[in-house]
């Protein structure tokens, strides 16, 4: 346990940006400055040290309450660290991205296991994989059938996971599992916190069109998790779940937001200038400039302690949009370089190009998210 | 971007609301559609008024309510929504503009604009020439679709002299002044086409001074109206809305159908999108003078987009009934077309945009 | 009845073409180069002694069975015909797009009623409207609800139509009715040819945003019909009505496709040069090319009297992509004209963008076709 | 656009389809993608010579079917239905381009290359330098992304002399060449750049022939490469259409859904399009020497854009497992993301096309 009250910078935004602003120009982190790493596994594994040398200097606690070894805070200052470090031109990874969407959760809903595990991972010590999706519900969340049948004070599990994001090198897996009867669809879910050493899980990477291996997928043959490691209570998996989609959706698409201006800017730096250019990349910026202008305000009212809630798919669907104008651009305005050469940087741009096809389909497809907006903000009647 | 603190005004979206739910109906947009003034005289003096919502970006001293565009946005948000028919954005830029070249300006004609006793019509797009005489500055040239020209007691003209830009006051009932009426497509709005013979001015600002400030104005208006374009595109979306719950074809309400719930979910996106950049807009326009020029386009761009789609979505879901002259849908794309072009084509807005970008990496 | 037997151009296209293009050339023409009158009913008035020309001239025969006193040949005519009509600068109105999708049926399935009415209509002298839309049968067409009793040797009919094109100077009109129950959908349907002047029939003309009067709605109240006066079988209006969609969807989109190709010309003669410019007159053009393409495939099946049934529903989408995007194209391009200015040529663009936003509503929406397509060529499991 | 009166190959199609469902299934696509050879040789044989793939249309006299490019393309679209991995285009377009020089060509290489004993491949789109020596003409520069340049036999070369451009022949084997594998974003195709240091040359033509020859070749390669876009296209549809009618998502195949029957029906129609405006300029350039530059271009900006959207949206119908490698999706995406480059890019085709229209009004 490191600190036992907030630290300053916990009530002044302002002075937390300053201050890590300065501290992210230092020396100390040039190493890290413009990497990409083809392997994410060994990305990741190199970033983790830039993460631990944040942490121990006290700026990447921020966002995480004292109890769990931060120095209070909310997701602003985590929205203020993904800027600045893009502006640092430093790297922003996967497990930036797991930790955006697990932490709150964690701290809000089991604040006896954030107690004990969530520094590790907000140092970058480890990583945790996000066991929702199944082969046979993907978009239809509520039709998940990896099991959990306590068995005495354990819970045994067994099932299939895909599509869990850097599942092959985390530690631990946040599992969403049916503990109800199948036909109980979202009533009759429960999230575990499981270790990934456990016996009887196995977890394989799997290869993307990219050719990265971004995701795995991950089996459970009887895997006994204590009954302690419930995150929230029995059958409160779906409102925990809810709870966390909003920073999946709302605040990722912050940090995604933060990444996309700079490969932007990157673009245009590389692009000869013309009409066409320019109008391309004209309307890229303005849609990420309208995902910020939107996202701006969902990450203040989540600091705020705000439910967002089916608004967030608004998010999620403007970072798709901005997401796929962004690599379109690319693809379109670096043209036969983009198809012909196998530079690094052009290497880089197409693997960026086909992640950027999946921000329609992780989390939720488009279709889904559409539904969500016309169904829970319109109210549209039910089809 | 950062974030912004700003209670939010819902407060005072709701009283215009009201007052434009009464006075701003269907039949009461039509009636002063086809009055000669083009707008009910009674309303716009309550407008005014009770609402005080010609002098809410206007300081005190000067009979105003020392609001900021924040504020007048939320109303011109309102305006849209409600097709009015009032000088209101005229009187915005007008004051602004006004106040904006200081002592310049006759004195007490800001607090005349506030209170609804004067309207002062822009006429900076174009460029007239101007001369001096012994009598004083003489201006000529034409300006087309000056907005509210029709009744303003005076314009703001912008005008060359020996190749510097200012900028000038003319007199309406000057004789030098002439001013004919011209068609749009939107019949909520009046303009007229002026002449300037001759016509006596005085100077509002000179050189530089001049430029900056028609540029001030410019992006001032690009909010305003972007503004406008988040009202019309959010009323449109409500209209499509409220249609699609009620509508029954095959047996059940359209607004079970996927494409139907698609549609509208995109133009949520759109409508989302713009609203924050024009909250943000106006934001920045009220806490930081140097950044304008690009959150007024980037505003102005995406309410443009919004209104557009959500204008077309409206009536393409309500099918052929959205299509008739009766349905006010057609009203509101009218509206959104001139709103569009008023200050500037879209994409001159999107290419500024993209330069400032390429100077910046 | 004029002739009785083909005509010389009734197997020889190529010279057909030849022929028109000469005759359409002459200065007997010249008075109805370029019009373009706001008031559809006084342009369409105008418009007739053009036809009426044509058809004495004996050009405006083919495309119909001698038995209608035309002079044989198919639909491919009429596709020369329109481009003949566009290349000589002469227009194309309500009365062509009605012929277009109202002969073939007739003729098919009435040839009594075709003998005696058909050849008016093809000569310019009077036209007919398509009662088919109810307020309550829009895109469901099925659900309409207009009756049809039989009586003695009459049927009588009550009810209203709705979007009736040019209905209200219409002399007849081909009237889609319930014979059967209400629950009998598409199957209790037949189609009935009603005189306009008979008692009972009021019609009034229906203001469009455009501002013109194109579209009428239809009262018909105990209205006696002769029951000779079937276009098809009792109960066989379905039937009629897919056949005849099949004109209205693809033929009209040549029809269409061939005014578009001379308005887009004109619309490049006015816009100023550039990037811009180019590329948005570029993409309406190859969106033009591509209906075309699609079109003369689907006339020439229709020509050899194939059924290209649900297909036809690609034309027509093809169509009203195409036609916004010419009009889009002139929106954006003639920008402050286009709002701002009253002169006749822009008040013309006006308008014909104002008819183009309907192209994805009219004759079953944008969603219903797409529908079609889904379920009826790629044969997905209905919904 | 004239009514055609051509029989339609259907039987052409079938046969060629029966041929690749056995020989190039995605087992065996795979195979060819890790080869050294970048083909299954065997296949490439019988390609050759049971179908007589490579010779359509040379005329029998050169030993090919003198069929016309009406039927190449019907055996490209088939190509880009099954991703054959086969030197197909580079037989059709290095047989074409030697037959359009006549006499200047060696005796006998068309032949050849329609048997398939031979492949020559085009290193037209960039240009070297030449200069006349003793010893005859010698070479130099370098030219990228040439296709099939791993194993061809000679290379066909543009080159300058004193500022007028000529076309060459090149033998793979002089001194003077040296080639360079390169890794492109599609494995099913190999790429080499070729570096020419001195290598000696035969003229093939000269000048304004060169130039008029390799337009005409370029023309020819854009409705080939458009075809089979088209072929890729429809394959993918085809494919999402099955997923969507087998796939359960909340209790019902997604294909029920109208979100995804809208997005298939969307894909049929750019499609369709393609398909006819492919048929279309095949037909023209077996008719009409006059229009091809046109109606390639046309049929190759339709093509690409079906095939982008309907690879793209494969994808998005599988969800996931679209998106991973083990999936054959991305496979057609890569291919047609190198036919959208391969002969000058799409927005190339929509400048000149648009600069066609302006200079006819």
């Amino acid at each position: 346990m490191a600190a036992v009250r907030n630290g300053p910078y916990a009530d002044d935004l302002p002075a937390y940006r300053d201050a890590l602003h300065r501290f992210l120009g230092a020396s100390e982190l040039d190493a890290w400055r413009g990497c990409y790493i083809d392997d994410v596994a060994e990305e990741m594994q190199f970033v983790s040290g830039m993460v631990r040398t944040i942490y121990d200097a006290d700026f990447g606690k921020y966002g995480f309450p004292v109890e769990a070894g931060g120095l209070g805070g909310d997701v602003r200052h985590w929205a203020v660290m993904y800027d600045e470090l893009v502006v640092a031109g430093l790297p922003l990874t996967g497990q930036h991205s797991l930790l955006t969407t697990l932490a709150q959760p964690i701290a809000r809903y089991a604040p006896h296991i954030a107690a004990t595990y969530l520094a590790a991972f907000a140092r970058g010590d480890e990583w945790w994989g996000q066991g929702f999706s199944e082969p046979e519900a993907g978009s239809d969340l509520a039709s998940l059938r990896c099991r959990a049948v306590l068995d005495g004070d354990d819970y045994v599990v067994s099932g299939q996971k895909l599509w869990t994001s850097h599942g092959a090198t985390a530690t631990h897996t946040v599992l969403l599992c049916r503990t109800g009867t199948t036909e109980s669809r979202h009533k009759g879910l429960s999230m575990l916190f499981l270790d990934n050493d456990m016996p009887g899980v196995e977890i394989r990477p799997i290869y993307l069109a990219s050719g990265r291996a971004e995701l795995a997928e991950c089996f459970f043959d009887e895997v006994r998790v204590p009954a302690d490691r419930l995150i929230g209570e029995a059958g409160q998996g779906w409102a925990v779940a809810m709870y966390l989609l909003q920073f999946e959706r709302a605040v990722y698409a912050w940090q995604r937001a933060a990444v996309l201006l700079e490969r932007l800017e990157a673009l245009t730096r590389v692009v000869p200038s013309g009409d066409l250019a320019r109008r391309q990349l004209g309307t890229a910026y303005l849609d990420l400039i309208g995902l910020r202008a939107r996202s701006v305000e969902t990450v203040r009212r989540l600091a705020a302690g705000e439910t967002v809630g089916p608004e967030a798919s608004a998010d999620k669907l403007l970072l798709g949009a901005a997401e796929q104008s962004v690599y379109e651009a690319a693809r379109c305005l670096l043209g036969e370089q983009f198809a012909f050469s196998s530079d690094p940087a052009m290497r880089r741009w197409g693997q960026e190009w086909w992640f950027s096809r999946t921000t329609t389909i992780y989390g939720g497809a488009a279709e889904v998210q559409r539904g969500i907006i016309a169904d829970r903000v319109l109210n549209l009647p039910k089809g | 971007m950062q974030f912004r603190y700003d209670p939010v005004h819902e407060e005072l979206a709701l009283v215009v609301r009201r007052f434009l739910d009464e006075t701003s109906t269907d039949a009461e947009v039509r009636d002063a559609m086809g009055s000669a003034l083009g707008w009910d005289a009674a309303t716009v003096k309550r407008l005014a008024g009770e609402l005080g919502a010609f002098g809410l970006a206007v300081p005190a001293e000067h009979g105003g309510a020392g609001s900021g565009v924040t504020e007048l946005g939320i109303v011109l948000r309102e305006a849209g929504r409600a097709l009015l028919c009032a000088p209101l954005l005229s009187a915005a830029l007008g004051s602004a503009l006004l106040l904006d070249v200081g002592t310049a300006a006759p004195e007490g004609l800001v607090a005349r604009i506030a209170a609804g006793d004067a309207i002062v019509a822009l006429a900076t797009r174009a460029t007239s020439s101007a001369r001096q005489t012994e009598q004083g500055w003489r201006l000529a040239g034409s300006h087309e679709w000056v907005l509210d020209g029709h009744v303003a007691d005076s314009f703001v003209v912008s005008a060359t002299t020996e190749q510097r830009p200012a900028l000038f006051l003319v007199d309406a009932n000057d004789a030098g002044v002439s001013r004919e009426p011209i068609e749009t497509v939107d019949g909520t709005r009046r303009f007229v086409s002026v002449r300037l013979d001759d016509a006596a001015a005085t100077v509002l600002a000179d050189a530089g001074d001049a430029k900056a400030a028609v540029a001030r104005s410019h992006d001032l208006a690009l909010i305003l109206l972007a503004a406008e374009q988040v009202g019309i595109a959010e009323r449109c979306l409500a209209m499509a809305t409220d249609y699609a719950k009620t509508r029954e074809q095959f047996g059940r309400p359209i607004g079970q159908f996927q494409a139907v719930k698609h549609k509208l979910a995109s133009v949520v996106l759109e409508v989302e999108a713009a609203s924050a950049a024009v909250m943000y807009a106006a934001w920045i326009a009220d806490h930081d003078t140097e950044n304008v020029a690009e959150v007024a386009r980037i505003a102005a761009y995406q309410a443009n987009e919004a209104s557009t789609l959500a204008t077309s979505e409206n009536i393409q879901i309500h099918g052929g009934i959205g299509a008739t002259w009766e349905h006010p849908a057609h009203l509101y794309l009218r509206r959104a077309t001139i709103n569009r072009q008023l200050f500037g084509d879209p994409q001159a807005h999107l290419e500024r945009l993209a330069k400032l970008i390429e100077e910046r990496v």
